[in-house]
């Protein structure tokens, strides 16, 4: 059995004031095993971070079938650990209240809960910001903060959403390995929602491409490259070149969003 | 609120069971979701009053209340008592919200206003209208202009306070946004500060209104002679417990009637509509 | 709501000579006004009489003397306190009260379950009590003279601050153990709450005062309006104590929700009350209740009543309509006044019974 | 404020522990000063008698009359456990059903109708009932202050929770929030700058709904030293009652909401500081 | 002159509640000329961004001088159009409401606005979105709009923080090339943050690299590569290459932020 399923999942938003619906997806499957990476690509506006929010359990589906562990989604739930696009961080806590919320929630005593904090916050990058808040941190900070929060829980399944998209490349080069190497060690289950074609790549096992809004899935590629990989040896290999060029022309194919539903 | 509606459907419905279908459409009908909340208040209320546990001569049941609601239309006291009762009210809210609508935003803006006002404001606002009537009566007798002053009063200072929480909430960010778009200081005022202290304006007017509202009832039986305040004292002193309930009630329909009507669309229309407010998900 | 004339944003026709705003409260006592109107008695002697909505309290009443809404209004306790803070009050006659004897207080009753045990035989038996008053009004002063005939101190009593209305509700719910108030209340509540009863009425322990106040202005400037109000107000009095019924009934038209059984009955007290001459026994009921005022703490000590009373005007009608006061008692002469007439204490509460 | 100031000026002046709390005492007073130097001006000039409105100096030995007499201490002393109590009733009651409505929009479908219908009822139009239920007495008293603040707070609460960025409850509960701990952890500091506005405004009215009330069943309490004053004319005592009914207010602010705002939505950025 | 002239800049952020000061900015200087463009690299948390505000107006240095058109700033202006990292869209405004706002202020008329709002719509992508609301756009689509406001107002001088993060390899380049375009074509001065080495030396003249908090100028890099550029043959000459790597290197040293002050 998948640990996720999306079989034929589609979403209209609704305008409440003008009644006009839009169709976002329009018709996507694809599945994730458990212990898989899985990549999902595509143009903007798509319907990226609309698949991973109906998986997240935050916004209902129009039609379809989303199964975690075999279990249609009804809600969030701590076993589905979700880094957002936006951040989301609590603008009340500390950057430390941020870090051990999830596991406070779990239980975790204190000790062991800052004890965590402190090797998560160490490998972002953010050790000594553990008493600021928020609003004082730059924008990348900030993200990292929101991938820290997540990763220290350890969830079974991870869901990601462009969780690098605004860290400068060095940073993010260390980040991607830090997580490969997580991965590698821990094998979660992951959803990882990206732009960056080389990242996808190096991260997963299979990437999903999807066409622009509504989309559908435009092809599902199997990375067949060997796991433990390093950024180094990774992009020596040719495959991965293969792989990152074939997907840059399976999306330069279709445009952006340029036409509302 | 807007917020008060719950959010259309978005799930499918073609998964709900039929039946079920029906009920939340008829349970979703306006005139169901608006009325239904009262029926179990009234039956309690008639089964009160129909048990005669409580002492008669100091509680109404629905008839009685009924009963002198109709007798008073046909004596023509209901309509003249409302119409000096809601004249009463548009004067005092509508010089409150003159007064206090470009006071709350000169104190929220300018450092200056704030540090000369916000004591003074905090100060008075505890204040009750109430305890100035003496005073008033002496100046202005038992005039509409104490009534109307007393209203005002308790109109401006939730106004003023809202305004200055709501624009101390809009991001500093939109104002910088604006600025660098060329935006002047009038021009950042109309186009940020107001819709970005929107919610908090609107919930300051709301606040005002419903208060203001008491404070008519307050001044009028203080210093009544004629209105809704002045029938529910009167009734009182006359020991017609059935006018006091009946007062109360055409005080809460009217108000109901004001914010359904007029703000509760507004603010569907503006801060819910920009995503500012949202009815929280339900939780799952 | 129910006041004839002007309303109070329309302070009436000033301009004709012969016109004049009153005011009153929504009470028995002060229905006379209202039924001298109703009768033609003001019409008759030429005076177009604008009465205002009823006032709450004597305190608006005054109030709304000072803010120059009405030029007469009828008024007790109240007015000791705003002539001490210097209102320029003056008194021209009675509403309520006596011009032949000291005390009269038949308007007043104390009302209370029988388990509270309050009896008229045995004032003590108010020692401990909860009694809920009106704080600064005449029922206070009921309560005051009721605890010194019975040689208990203020502080022996609970006061309970309790408007006329709530009385009834502060009984039911046990606020009180008893209510000191005045007609129509006690016999209103006595059908309200089960089982109260009226276990004391009058009983002659304080001078009831209610007077026909103007302003030394309005007085110095329309000397003939007033004795014009005056007279008709004597001939209303006159009609109602000898229609005492058909006034009570009469009345329930200008205290609307008063049944008219309640208000025939109240009217058979107050008709004792009605006796709108002046005579040193108003002076002298005056001066106790400012007295028993300071002694609760409702005004400043050493009230003089004298320079606030101007008997000219009740004097002048008394002398030109003597029919008017027929069938009152006879007014003893050592307390009979006269123009220039000085106020002594001691004579006064000689000369009146 | 300073969102239409150039920040370049505002943030300047930076706020340092020490010397600031100096300078928002002084700021805090001047207003005061002028107020009551007007006051005195006005009265002297204008010749106003006590009887329409009192000079200062009545006013101040009003005061010290007040508390020579131990008349103050009984009057604040009830006032202030009415208050204290009313006060807690709403905090306690209007908070948790103002986030109980913000977050469910059920039960805000059925409750806001209801809650809209009684914002109207004046607490002094309540007296007649709420002494019929709760007896004549201090319970009536506190049910008026209740009510005075209940509605002011609570829609301020709904209105703070409306406004949590739907993005900050989600990651909540996707890390496990659940039930009473989202109320706690999310909802409670999200709306807080809400409801520290509706505190405001509602213990304004909590005052106001405590003075109207005293009147009835009571001996002691500001309301009741105003009733008296009122009824014998004493405009000194009844301005006096209001400057004390004022600062204790102003009091309350300054050591309670101000404090509170500081150290929470001012320090999380939350709100713009000046 | 130089249009903007950022000199010893320095800026400490203050905590006002511990009384603490965080050095963002250690110092810095460097210069863009008038219809120049220079991009800003360096790492996470570094002070790009505090630097950008400062230069916009909407915060206050410490110590050094800024000057643009050789005048000291004092305030935002629209002579400065600013992109911002978090978009700062009008949420009370449309799709349109907001791409037009610049031009409202500037007065220009209803038709001529919504003409231009068109054509920079269809530019990024947005064609169909015009009645929407900023919450019913995707991340993407937000940062598109932000750059869109003020595109549309052809300012003098552009400020753009970290416009292209969140969006997908396909549109970037697109939006890439457009700005180049229009770069070329009207010469605006702009100051550009990035953490994209290639986007920065693609679209640049100057590099500017900063080093960790507290930042200063670790070098800065003329890229001489001829104009027009096309991103076909701008990756096919050599020295984009040499370029990309030596800048990549001189990062690469740089460790991310990971001790608070
Ligand atoms: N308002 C603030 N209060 C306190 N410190 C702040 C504030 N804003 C930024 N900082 C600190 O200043 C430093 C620089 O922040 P800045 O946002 O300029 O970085 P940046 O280079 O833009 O980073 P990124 O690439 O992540 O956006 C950071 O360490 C941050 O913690
Ligand atoms: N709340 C909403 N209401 C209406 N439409 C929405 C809403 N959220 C998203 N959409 C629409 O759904 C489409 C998909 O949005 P989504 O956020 O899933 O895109 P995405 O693939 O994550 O894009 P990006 O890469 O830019 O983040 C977009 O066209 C957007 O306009
Ligand atoms: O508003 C009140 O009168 O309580
Ligand atoms: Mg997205
Ligand atoms: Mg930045």
């Amino acid at each position: 059995m998948n640990t996720l399923e999306i079989n034929n999942l589609r979403k209209e938003y609704v305008d409440h004031y003008t009644g006009e619906t839009i169709p976002a997806i329009g018709e996507v499957t694809f599945s994730i095993g458990e212990g898989e990476f899985v990549s999902v690509l595509g143009p903007s506006g798509c319907g990226k971070t609309t698949v991973l929010n109906i998986v997240a359990g935050f916004i209902d589906h129009t039609a379809g079938d989303v199964l975690v562990h075999g279990k249609s989604v009804h809600g969030p739930g701590p076993d589905r650990g979700v880094v957002f696009q936006s951040h989301a961080l609590f603008p009340w806590k500390t950057v430390l209240g941020n870090v051990t919320f999830g596991l406070r929630m779990k239980g975790v005593p204190r000790v062991e809960r800052e004890r965590a904090a402190a090797d998560i916050l160490e490998l972002v990058g953010l050790s000594g910001f553990e008493r600021k808040y928020p609003h004082e941190l730059s924008g990348g900070m900030q993200q990292r903060l929101g991938l820290a929060r997540v990763l220290v829980n350890e969830p079974e399944v991870m869901l990601m959403d462009e969780p690098f998209a605004s860290i400068d490349a060095q940073t993010r080069r260390k980040l991607q390995q830090d997580l490969t190497e997580i991965f590698e060690k821990r094998r979660p289950t992951v959803f990882f929602v990206t732009h960056d074609i080389d990242e996808a790549v190096f991260l997963s096992d299979r990437v999903v491409v999807l066409s622009a809004r509504p989309s559908t899935v435009a092809e599902i590629i199997d990375v067949d490259l060997p796991r433990p990989r390093t950024w180094r040896e990774t992009v020596e290999d040719p495959r991965f070149r293969e792989y990152t060029h074939h997907i840059e022309e399976r999306l330069g194919g279709g445009e952006p969003d340029a036409q509302a539903g | 609120m807007t917020t008060m509606t719950p959010p259309a459907p978005t799930r499918a419905p073609a998964r709900v069971p039929l039946l079920r279908r029906l009920g939340t459409v008829l349970l979703a009908h306006p005139i169901v979701r608006t009325l239904g909340p009262f029926v179990p208040f009234l039956l309690i209320w008639w089964a009160v009053a129909a048990t005669g546990s409580v002492n008669a001569a100091f509680f109404a049941g629905p008839g009685e209340v009924w009963q002198s609601f109709t007798e008073l239309v046909r004596k023509g006291m209901m309509p003249s008592y409302l119409g000096d009762s809601l004249e009463r009210l548009a004067y005092g809210v509508g010089f409150g919200l003159l007064i206090g609508l470009p006071l709350g935003f000169v104190v929220a803006l300018s450092s200056w206003a704030r540090r000369l006002t916000w004591p003074l404001l905090l100060f008075f606002q505890a204040i009750a209208d109430i305890a100035w009537l003496p005073i008033l009566i002496v100046w202005f007798g038992f005039s509409l202009t104490s009534v109307t002053f007393v209203i005002v009063y308790t109109v401006v200072f939730p106004l003023m306070l809202g305004i200055v929480a709501g624009v101390d909430q809009v991001p500093r960010e939109l104002v910088n946004a604006a600025r660098s778009l060329g935006a002047g200081r009038l021009r950042v005022f109309f186009e940020v500060i107001v819709p970005g202290s929107l919610p908090a304006v609107a919930s300051g007017v709301r606040t005002g209104l419903g208060y203001g509202w008491r404070a008519l009832i307050a001044a009028e039986i203080i210093v009544g002679t004629s209105g809704i305040g002045f029938m529910m004292f009167d009734a009182r002193r006359a020991g017609e417990v059935s006018q006091v309930f009946l007062g109360m009630i055409v005080l809460g329909v009217l108000w109901y009637a004001l914010d359904a009507l007029i703000l509760a669309p507004f603010e569907r229309a503006t801060v819910e509509r920009w995503g500012l407010v949202r009815q929280m998900e339900a939780a799952r | 709501g129910c006041g004839g004339g002007a309303t109070v944003e329309d302070p009436g026709a000033e301009g004709s000579a012969a016109s004049l705003r009153a005011g009153y409260l929504s009470a028995i006592d002060q229905v006379g006004l209202p039924l001298a109107l109703e009768n033609g008695y003001f019409e008759d002697r030429g005076l177009n009489v604008d009465i205002a909505d009823p006032f709450p309290t004597g305190v608006d009443a005054l109030n709304a003397l000072q803010a120059g809404e009405v030029d007469l209004v009828q008024v007790g306790t109240p007015l000791v306190p705003a002539a001490q803070k210097g209102d320029e009050l003056v008194l021209v006659g009675n509403y309520t009260g006596s011009a032949s004897q000291a005390s009269i207080d038949d308007t007043m009753a104390v009302v209370a379950t029988p388990d509270a045990g309050i009896t008229a035989d045995d004032l003590n038996s108010l020692r401990g009590k909860r009694v809920g008053v009106s704080v600064g009004s005449i029922n206070h002063l009921y309560l005051l003279g009721l605890l010194e005939k019975a040689g208990l101190k203020t502080s022996d009593v609970t006061i309970v601050n309790t408007a006329p209305p709530d009385l009834g509700v502060a009984l039911e719910t046990d606020g009180i153990d008893a209510a000191i108030v005045w007609d129509p209340w006690p016999i209103t509540i006595t059908d309200q709450v089960d089982g109260a009863e009226e276990v004391m009425r009058g009983g002659g322990h304080i001078p009831f005062v209610g007077y026909q106040v103007t302003t030394r202005e309005f007085l110095d400037e329309h000397p003939d309006e007033v004795a014009a109000y005056l007279a008709a107000r004597a001939e209303v009095d006159k009609w109602i104590r000898e229609n005492p019924d058909e006034a009570g009934e009469a009345a329930t038209r200008w205290l609307p929700g008063t049944e008219s059984a309640v208000a025939q009955e109240a009217m058979q007290h107050n008709v004792k009350q009605l006796d709108p001459r002046f005579s040193a026994c108003n002076y002298l009921a005056l001066d106790t209740v400012a007295d028993l005022m300071a002694q609760g703490d409702a005004a400043e000590p050493d009230f003089d009543p004298a320079p606030y009373f101007d008997p000219a005007p009740i004097l002048k009608v008394m002398e030109e309509n003597p029919d008017l006061f027929e069938g009152l008692p006879e007014v003893p002469a050592p307390a009979q006044v006269e123009e220039g007439y000085t106020y002594d204490q001691a004579a006064a509460d000689k000369a009146c019974p | 404020m300073t969102t239409i100031d150039s920040p370049a000026r505002t943030v300047g002046r930076v706020r340092r522990p020490g010397p600031r709390r100096g300078s928002e005492a002084v700021w805090f007073v001047v207003p005061f000063v002028l107020l009551v130097a007007i006051w005195w001006l006005v009265v002297e000039v204008t010749g106003t008698t006590a009887r329409t409105f009192p000079q200062v100096t009545d006013v101040i030995a009003a005061l010290a009359e007040m508390a020579a007499s131990g008349d103050l201490a009984r009057h604040l002393g009830a006032s202030l456990q009415r208050m204290l109590i009313g006060a807690v009733l709403a905090v306690v009651t209007a908070i948790p059903f103002g986030i109980a409505l913000g977050s469910s929009p059920r039960l805000s479908a059925f409750f806001s109708p209801l809650l809209r219908f009684s914002v109207a009822l004046a607490g002094i139009a309540w007296i007649p009932i709420a002494t019929l239920w709760l007896g004549y007495g201090d319970r009536a008293v506190i049910f008026i202050v209740w009510n005075a603040m209940f509605f002011a707070l609570t829609y301020n609460t709904v209105l703070g929770v409306q406004q949590i960025p739907v993005q900050t409850v989600r990651a909540a509960r996707s890390m496990g929030t659940r039930g009473p701990r989202i109320v706690w952890e999310v909802l409670l500091p999200g709306a807080l700058p809400s409801i520290v506005t509706g505190l405001r405004i509602g213990l304004g009215y909590g005052w106001r709904g405590l003075v109207a009330a005293e009147i009835i069943a009571t001996n002691a309490g500001l309301g009741y030293a105003l009733f008296l004053a009122q009824s014998q004319f004493d405009t000194g005592v009844i301005i006096a009652s209001m400057v004390i009914i004022g600062v204790l207010w102003l009091l309350m602010d300054r050591l309670l909401l101000a404090p509170l705002e500081r150290r929470t939505v001012e320090r999380w950025g939350m709100k713009a500081v000046s």
